[in-house]
């Protein structure tokens, strides 16, 4: 089984850590993974994605996939080709207030307002980081405790001062879902 | 060793220095400048030297010297860099030096540039272009093998996915068969004994070497060297579901692992299509390719250019249809990104020209 | 040139010499003179020696075609013995 | 008129050899450039230094493209042969692959100021631990005498015939000048070879260089004024003055750093 996630959003919204932390997560617990991000030139602002694979065996998945299971929407600007990628019966996770486009997504959805949490703890730029803690506890994709393990060792050694917050971003988004909301690898699959 | 989470460019850099590479000169230019920042930061863990060269000109001209030294060199840029580099190259292969030369290209357009290059006179290096990051790694190692085989500069085909694909790989050191001893390097302890060495597009002896050679003599051996790399070097490449194919597409690098999942894709639905990967572009594999191609009615070759590898497959193929099916595809951001480059656009792309082949078949 | 002593010596290479002339000025005893009626074989006119030499090998540094071997006696000799034998 | 000395074979009385035909490091000196051309003395003065300095058996050349490029077969020092005006680059790679070799690069002034600007600029800044020297006749002599970077105003070439006219072509650089600023750069000097004395100058300014690049100082340049008769389209005897009078009261010769203390 593969599970593709796609996290989007604009530049400075950390999306690219978050979803190298995914995938950092994702192979400490033992599965296969695969991620190729895209940002424009600009360091900021900008629009940008990242695609997650996560999968049991040897991936033979193109760095650019069509079709993911899961997304994670940070920002508006290039949602219609990022909702026209995501399979009908795919879980999409919102940031509510900042994400502000029309949404028709049929299939399993949470909003949850990560920007805002992550501004209120006074880490603006965590807002992915939050966003990723709340999309593991609705998936179980990873565990919070992978996630919070790997903290520092996704970051440059120059960053590494960001750990101890992106964990606690984290946790506040795990802490602001009440309980899975679509399992990633089904009761029986989830890796103990 | 085991494997490692690791973004392509770094995964790179590691599997140079784990292939020995001790000195790396380059100028950034994305997504070139993500290796350049990965040798910068684990070269000097293991005593070897990276440096911010002023420009790609200087970068090549320091990687010459050090390859000169007797160190495992490496330089790259992208396509546009490679252009300034040309120079050097095609007189590296002249002075028999070894290389390693990363071209972390933009697009496809650079094929031309790899197997023909834009130097002087009568040279060739060898192209090397994976289409994943774990094949990348071990591919990087070979091109030091050959390199220092061969002693003739390597290209390294890579391109942004390569970059910035993170996978898990493994760059431990692979083994190749003994090399002979650098005898030529330069360290100076020759100067002053009457035999001191020199090493020189020009001139490959110093005038009171025993069998002093002419510069005439020595441009004429330029040939002998290109024969005997494509006779010391069995052509690399990748084929599959072409043993009773109607079509066979032809693609190498990142665009070739899209084509493999699509026409695996194809296949399990009934389709008659293979596909047929170029490792080494060159030497070009052009048996291999007639071979895998024995049972095709038609030929597609997809890249991401306005098609340049397809006067390769052609003049592989003379008696066969050869047709361009891929095109420039690029995004907004400059970097290669491109937005035909999906499975899905690929399988349809392959579905329209088999179309076609059965309509010219019956009619 | 009365007590005037020649403290070495050169050996001439005169078919090396292209006759650039650079050795004339740079000898300070002007003992080297360009010859006007004898050519070498690739016809330049080429320096010739007369007594007085002092080894200071100005000559030899100067020449563009390494004509000149310079020597310097063990014991000066006095410019009017030095032709008989040298 | 005093009589000639006969000169064909070496003295009967006892002496001692001072200077022979080839020089030491040279394998072989005879060689097709230009009569009266300055470039073999200044090639003498280097590597003879090299040699004095006890150093010949870690010395490297890297040599660049001109009328000079015939001596790197010629020459009993190892030889990296590079590219017009590349040499400071490959000495760089060279040198830090080999830092116990002494690494120096022969460069013309079409070679290092013309084509390669940029690559000595970057090696003196960095401060990279070789040698440079630049044989600056202020023309491409192997070209037969164009105008080059450093061609001092009103000199005639082939593309400057009426003379180098600042309006129409610019002016020259002066090179030794130009690099000593650098916070890189350990010795600079300007020697000339167009007589005996500024020769003996030259190579105390060649040893200094090569003493930094020993002490691993830092960058050491030393430009050297040489003839080029053909190319200045004079006669071969009016060159050292030409040297004197038209170059080098432009490009005027002396130590013009020395970072080494006590200096």
């Amino acid at each position: 089984m593969e599970r593709e996630i796609l996290l989007s959003g604009i530049g400075g919204q950390g999306v690219q850590l978050a979803a190298r932390s995914l995938a950092q997560a994702a192979m400490r617990e033992g599965r296969r993974v695969l991620m190729f991000g895209t940002y424009g030139g600009m360091m900021r602002g900008g629009d940008t994605d990242a695609t997650v694979v996560i999968g049991e065996d040897s991936l033979m998945t193109p760095p650019v996939v069509d079709r993911v299971w899961g997304v994670i929407a940070m920002h508006h600007l290039s949602w219609p080709a990022v909702s026209e990628k995501l399979r009908s019966d795919g879980f999409l996770l919102l940031n509510d207030k900042v994400f502000q486009a029309e949404n028709s997504h049929p299939g399993p959805c949470l909003s949850i307002g990560a920007t805002a949490i992550a501004t209120e703890a006074e880490m603006p730029q965590a807002g992915s980081m939050v966003a990723l803690g709340a999309f593991a506890a609705a998936t179980n994709i990873v565990r919070l405790e992978t996630l919070l393990d790997i903290a520092e060792e996704v970051l440059p050694s120059y960053r590494s001062q960001f750990a101890e917050g992106n964990r606690k971003a984290m946790q506040l988004g795990h802490d602001a879902v009440s309980g899975s909301i679509c399992e990633a690898w089904g009761v029986a699959e989830a890796v103990s | 060793m085991s494997a490692e989470l690791l973004e392509g460019s770094e995964a790179l850099a590691k599997a140079m220095i784990s292939a020995g590479c001790r000195f790396f000169a380059g100028y950034p230019m994305t997504p070139f400048t993500e290796v350049l920042e990965g040798m910068a930061e684990h070269l000097p863990e293991v005593g070897g030297t990276c440096v911010n060269a002023e420009s790609e000109l200087e970068a090549v001209g320091m990687a010459w010297g050090a390859a000169a030294g007797g160190a495992r060199a490496a330089t790259g840029s992208v396509g546009q860099g490679l252009s300034l580099m040309q120079e050097s190259i095609a007189e590296m292969c002249f002075a028999r030096l070894p290389l390693v030369v990363l071209n972390m290209a933009r697009g496809q357009g650079d094929y031309f540039q790899a197997t023909r290059g834009g130097g002087h006179g009568d040279y060739r290096t060898i192209a090397l272009a994976p289409a994943d990051l774990t094949e990348a790694v071990s591919l990087i190692q070979q091109a030091f093998y050959f390199a220092d085989k061969f002693r003739n500069p390597v290209l390294f085909m890579g391109d942004y996915y390569l970059a910035h694909v993170i996978e898990a790989v493994d760059i431990g050191p692979v083994d190749f068969e003994a090399l002979p001893d650098k005898d030529w390097l330069l360290d100076g302890s020759t100067s002053g004994s009457g035999t001191a060495r020199i090493i020189s597009p020009l001139m490959p002896v110093k005038r009171n070497a025993e069998v002093f050679v002419e510069y005439g003599d020595y441009l004429e051996t330029s040939g002998d060297k290109i024969a005997a790399i494509e006779n010391g070097m069995e052509p690399l490449f990748e084929s599959g579901h072409c043993e009773d194919a109607d079509y066979v597409v032809v693609s190498y690098g990142t665009p070739a692992r899209i084509i493999r999942y699509a026409v695996d894709q194809l296949r399990s639905e009934g389709v008659r299509v293979g596909f047929f990967r170029p490792i080494s572009l060159w030497p070009f594999p052009s048996a291999a390719l007639t071979e895998a191609t024995r049972t095709a009615k038609a030929v597609g070759v997809y890249e991401l250019n306005a098609g340049q590898m397809v006067d390769d497959v052609r003049l592989s193929l003379r008696d066969k249809v050869v047709e361009s099916i891929g095109g420039i595809s690029f995004d907004d951001s400059g970097f290669g990104i491109a937005p035909e480059l999906t499975p899905a656009r690929v399988e349809a792309r392959i579905r329209e020209e088999m179309a076609n082949l059965s309509n010219e078949v019956d009619a | 040139m009365s007590g005037a002593l020649s403290r070495g010596t050169l050996v001439i290479d005169v078919e090396r010499c292209k006759g650039c002339e650079l050795c004339i000025p740079a000898c300070k005893p002007r003992v080297l003179t360009m010859t006007t009626d004898k050519r070498n074989e690739m016809g330049y006119f080429y320096p010739e020696l007369e007594p007085g030499c002092t080894a200071c090998h100005a000559c030899a540094l100067i020449c563009p075609d390494f004509v000149f071997q310079v020597w310097r006696y063990d014991e000066a000799v006095a410019v009017e013995e030095e032709g008989s034998e040298r | 008129m005093s009589e000639i000395l006969e000169t064909a074979t070496p003295p009967k009385r006892k002496a001692k050899l001072v200077d022979d035909f080839e020089p030491s490091l040279i394998l072989e000196g005879k060689h097709q450039l230009c009569a009266g051309c300055g470039e073999p003395a200044a090639l003498r003065s280097t590597v003879e230094i090299i040699d004095e300095l006890g150093l010949a058996d870690r010395a490297i050349g890297v040599f660049g493209i001109g009328c000079y490029t015939s001596f790197s077969p010629v020459l009993d020092l190892e030889v990296l042969q590079a590219l017009h005006g590349r040499a400071p680059s490959l000495a760089t790679g060279l040198k830090r692959v080999q830092p116990d070799s002494i690494v120096f690069t022969i460069q013309g002034d079409g070679d290092m100021v013309n084509e390669g600007l940029q690559e000595v600029i970057h090696t003196a800044a960095r401060g990279e631990p070789v040698t440079c020297v630049m044989l600056n006749n202020g023309v491409f002599g192997e070209t037969g005498g164009h105008m080059t970077s450093t061609t001092v105003l009103g000199q005639r070439t082939k593309n400057t015939l009426e003379g180098r006219d600042p309006k129409q072509h610019g002016f020259p650089i002066r090179m030794a000048e130009m690099l000593a600023p650098l916070d890189g750069v350990a010795y600079v000097a300007r020697g000339a070879t167009n007589n005996a004395g500024n020769i003996f100058q030259l190579r105390k300014m060649l040893q200094s260089a090569f003493e930094v690049q020993r002490d691993g100082l830092g960058f050491s340049f030393v430009e050297i004024l040489t003839m080029c008769p053909t190319g200045w389209f004079i006669q071969t005897g009016e060159a050292p003055d030409y040297l004197a009078d038209k170059m080098a009261s432009y490009h005027q010769p002396g130590i013009i750093k020395d970072a080494r203390e006590g200096a």
